[in-house]
């Protein structure tokens, strides 16, 4: 069993940072993924991408530094790093959809264990859908990275054998970051690279997917 | 040709009944305020509106939902907090959504400027969003075929006009802007200054895309960090 | 039978500049067709494209004037307008296949009587095919002028029932401005507006389609 | 990521037999002179070209072509008054022709960066270029289906750079190099000058599609005028 708890949101977005790779071109989506951002080393050149028009963007602007024409795709103000250019919004999911970024960091409702998503619609009966750019990032950029709580609030797992909410995209997810594990989306299944206060048993009983142990630790 | 006119008012005048209206902006970021509650004052209704949103608040886009003047919008991302206009009237029946992923909104609305009679996207093959289209294999990958997205009118906010009707736009205002204003048939666009001349190489859209054009000074700016 | 004699070729490009109204966007194309820009009122506002990424086109540059990078679609070196602006070569044809440009006018081998048209191959075994922008241009602007002879060196018509050399564009042609003649593309046929040295009933002699007279000389 | 190298033949150096190689440049405008002559020096042959033409005079794209590096060329204009090398080559079948309509060529190469399956256009319909092709009526007008364009690697010259990899283009050089570096796995441009920073808002392609750069300072410019 490892000696570690289950991550915190700040770890999870730390242990994402830490796996884009110096000189990276990254979309981080919207809500939580955004706080990678906070953990990225400033010095390893990660251009950021928001989807509604530009690359290099900075961190969220406070004060005077609030402009209302720099929005993230969250539509929080933000602010511009050097080297930073500005383009409408065809050529900029054309920059997405062209495979042109190198990752991109999605929150999930579910995760299927061929890396199928679903993270726009709940099924609720009274939910008024909304896809945004979800269905673009999540085929887009060569690599799409799911950042999200193993669990449901309830206890269910949100890693499946097939998702039962409605797809966001097929087969496109490369990597689950969650609170109890790193789990690789790998052609013939889910492999576990990394356990947070768990152990891969453990997540076998949990999640009822096949799981290869490449954590080193046996199991 | 560019014509320049005095009002708002003005510039939208002649908006009939049952347009199609294509409404640049990304939340409020680029959002042609003055001009939508100009067509707000002028009275046509039953609009099918495409915007990437479904309002925000109480101005602009919300306002012209909340006065009941748009029978259908088209949009990626309806539900916001602040989207309570749109929420009550959808929940009510009154207002018909054709749900489109971001992406393949902008596309589409390309396409349609750039004489494209259809286009096949990676984005949503396999969701809900693909069904009843026609999916097919190429060179080993599935892709979905979408239509381009014509309007009657755009209304549209830049930052600089000159005087032959060139925009530029300010930072991520620019969004949906330059695509819009080429798939529409007429396209009205409300301006911060009139600058003359803009360096030709700057000029993001050219003059050629732009029929009318109002100078509106600072813009009214609604509140931003409302929310996605 | 009409005084005049056939036009030459600069009355025939200021023929055609008379009828581009005041304010027009246009594509010259490239040779006999580019003549027209010497006709066209400066004070008009008439805009011109070239295919190569350019809005405002400018007279043909001389001397200190010539810049490399400032070309026109037939590779001369022009210059730039007041109101100009520049665009990559995917933006440049969309203008055009968009349907934004009033005007294109084209040289011609053939023209059929439903205004199909033929100019960029002769047929001849020999012959290196080259197309460029013709096809683009043909179809794109809301209306296509040809400007040609109306018969070829060996006394041949070029307007005809059928092109027999390979088509650039099916029922693109609104008008014909021709040394002899101005004829309209009409949805039931070739109509003449007006004739050069020549009259419609020698025309019709000459040219082996039905044509209506609109010159108001009756016939 | 960007990266600066200190000479053309550097930059073209993994550049492979069997290649396909998109060449920016309209005629003489644009072409990056310094970057094919280092790719004829690097030997690599059997190549793919994408350009726009099939060479002018005796310089770049035309040496290529001379010194029977290229299999095949993918263009619309290749036949002009200086085109010599190329028309002897083809004459003697010692290079294959596919002859593409030129605004199509710019949208197959721009559908390859965009990622776009494949596309309906108006362009080439009834003639004998849209032949073999899937011709659909849309909407009460005929399309011919077009399939993207891709290249292993791209030749583009620009004005000027950033530290960023962001470009700039002057004029009517700009044509062809922005859809060209989008289009290919790995793009080489060849800049006048390097420059920081460049405006965010004048930036036509941004340092994403920009893998090499070489300052090449005045590059040699052919003579204008030679054709069409």
């Amino acid at each position: 069993m490892s000696a570690r708890e289950p991550l915190g949101p700040d770890d999870l977005a730390a242990t994402v940072a830490r796996d884009i790779p110096a000189g990276s071109f990254v979309n981080l989506g919207i809500g939580l993924p955004t706080q990678v951002a906070n953990f990225l080393d400033p010095d390893a050149g990660v251009v950021l991408h928001t989807e509604n028009g530009m690359l290099g963007m900075g961190r969220v602007a406070h004060g005077d530094e609030i402009d209302p024409d720099l929005i993230n795709a969250g539509k929080i103000p933000v602010t511009e790093r050097p080297g930073a250019s500005y383009f409408h919004h065809a050529d900029s999911f054309a920059m997405m959809r062209g495979g042109h970024l190198d990752i991109c960091v999605l929150g999930a409702y579910q995760v299927s264990m061929r890396g199928d998503l679903a993270n726009w619609h709940t099924n609720r009966p009274d939910a008024i859908p909304a896809v945004g750019g979800a269905m673009d990032l999540a085929i887009g950029a060569r690599e799409t990275f799911v950042m999200m709580s193993l669990l449901t609030r309830d206890g269910r797992p949100k890693v499946l054998p097939r998702c039962t909410m409605p797809l966001t995209g097929v087969e496109c997810v490369s990597r689950i970051y969650s609170d109890r594990a790193v789990l690789l989306v790998e052609p013939d299944g889910l492999a576990v690279r990394e356990t947070f206060g768990t152990t891969v048993a453990e997540l076998r009983s949990l999640l009822d997917v096949p799981l290869v142990d490449r954590t080193g630790e046996g199991g | 040709m560019t014509t320049f006119v005095a009002t708002p008012t003005e510039a939208v005048a002649d908006v009939e009944d049952g347009a199609t209206v294509m409404i640049g902006g990304f939340g409020t970021a680029g959002q042609p305020v003055e001009l939508i509650e100009a067509l707000v004052d002028c009275g046509a209704g039953d609009l099918t509106v495409v915007n990437n949103n479904a309002g925000n608040g109480d101005r602009g886009l919300a306002l012209l939902i909340k006065e009941g003047r748009v029978r259908k919008i088209i949009c990626s991302f309806p539900r916001q907090v602040d989207s309570q206009h749109f929420d009550s009237r959808y929940r009510a029946g009154e207002i018909e959504l054709e749900l489109v992923a971001q992406g393949n909104l902008a596309e589409r609305i390309r396409a349609a400027g750039a004489g494209i009679g259809a286009f096949f996207t990676p984005t949503g093959v396999g969701t809900p969003l693909a069904e009843g289209k026609e999916v097919r294999e190429i060179d080993g990958r599935r892709y979905v075929l979408e239509l381009p997205l014509r309007a009657d009118v755009a209304l549209v906010s830049a930052y600089a006009v000159d005087d032959y009707g060139n925009l530029v736009f300010r930072k991520t205002a620019r969004n949906f802007g330059p695509i819009m204003a080429a798939a529409a048939t007429t396209s009205i666009v409300q301006v911060r200054e009139r600058r003359t001349p803009i360096d030709p190489e700057h000029v993001v859209t050219p003059g050629i895309y732009v029929d009318r054009v109002v100078v509106v000074g600072h813009p009214l700016v609604p509140s931003v960090g409302a929310g996605q």
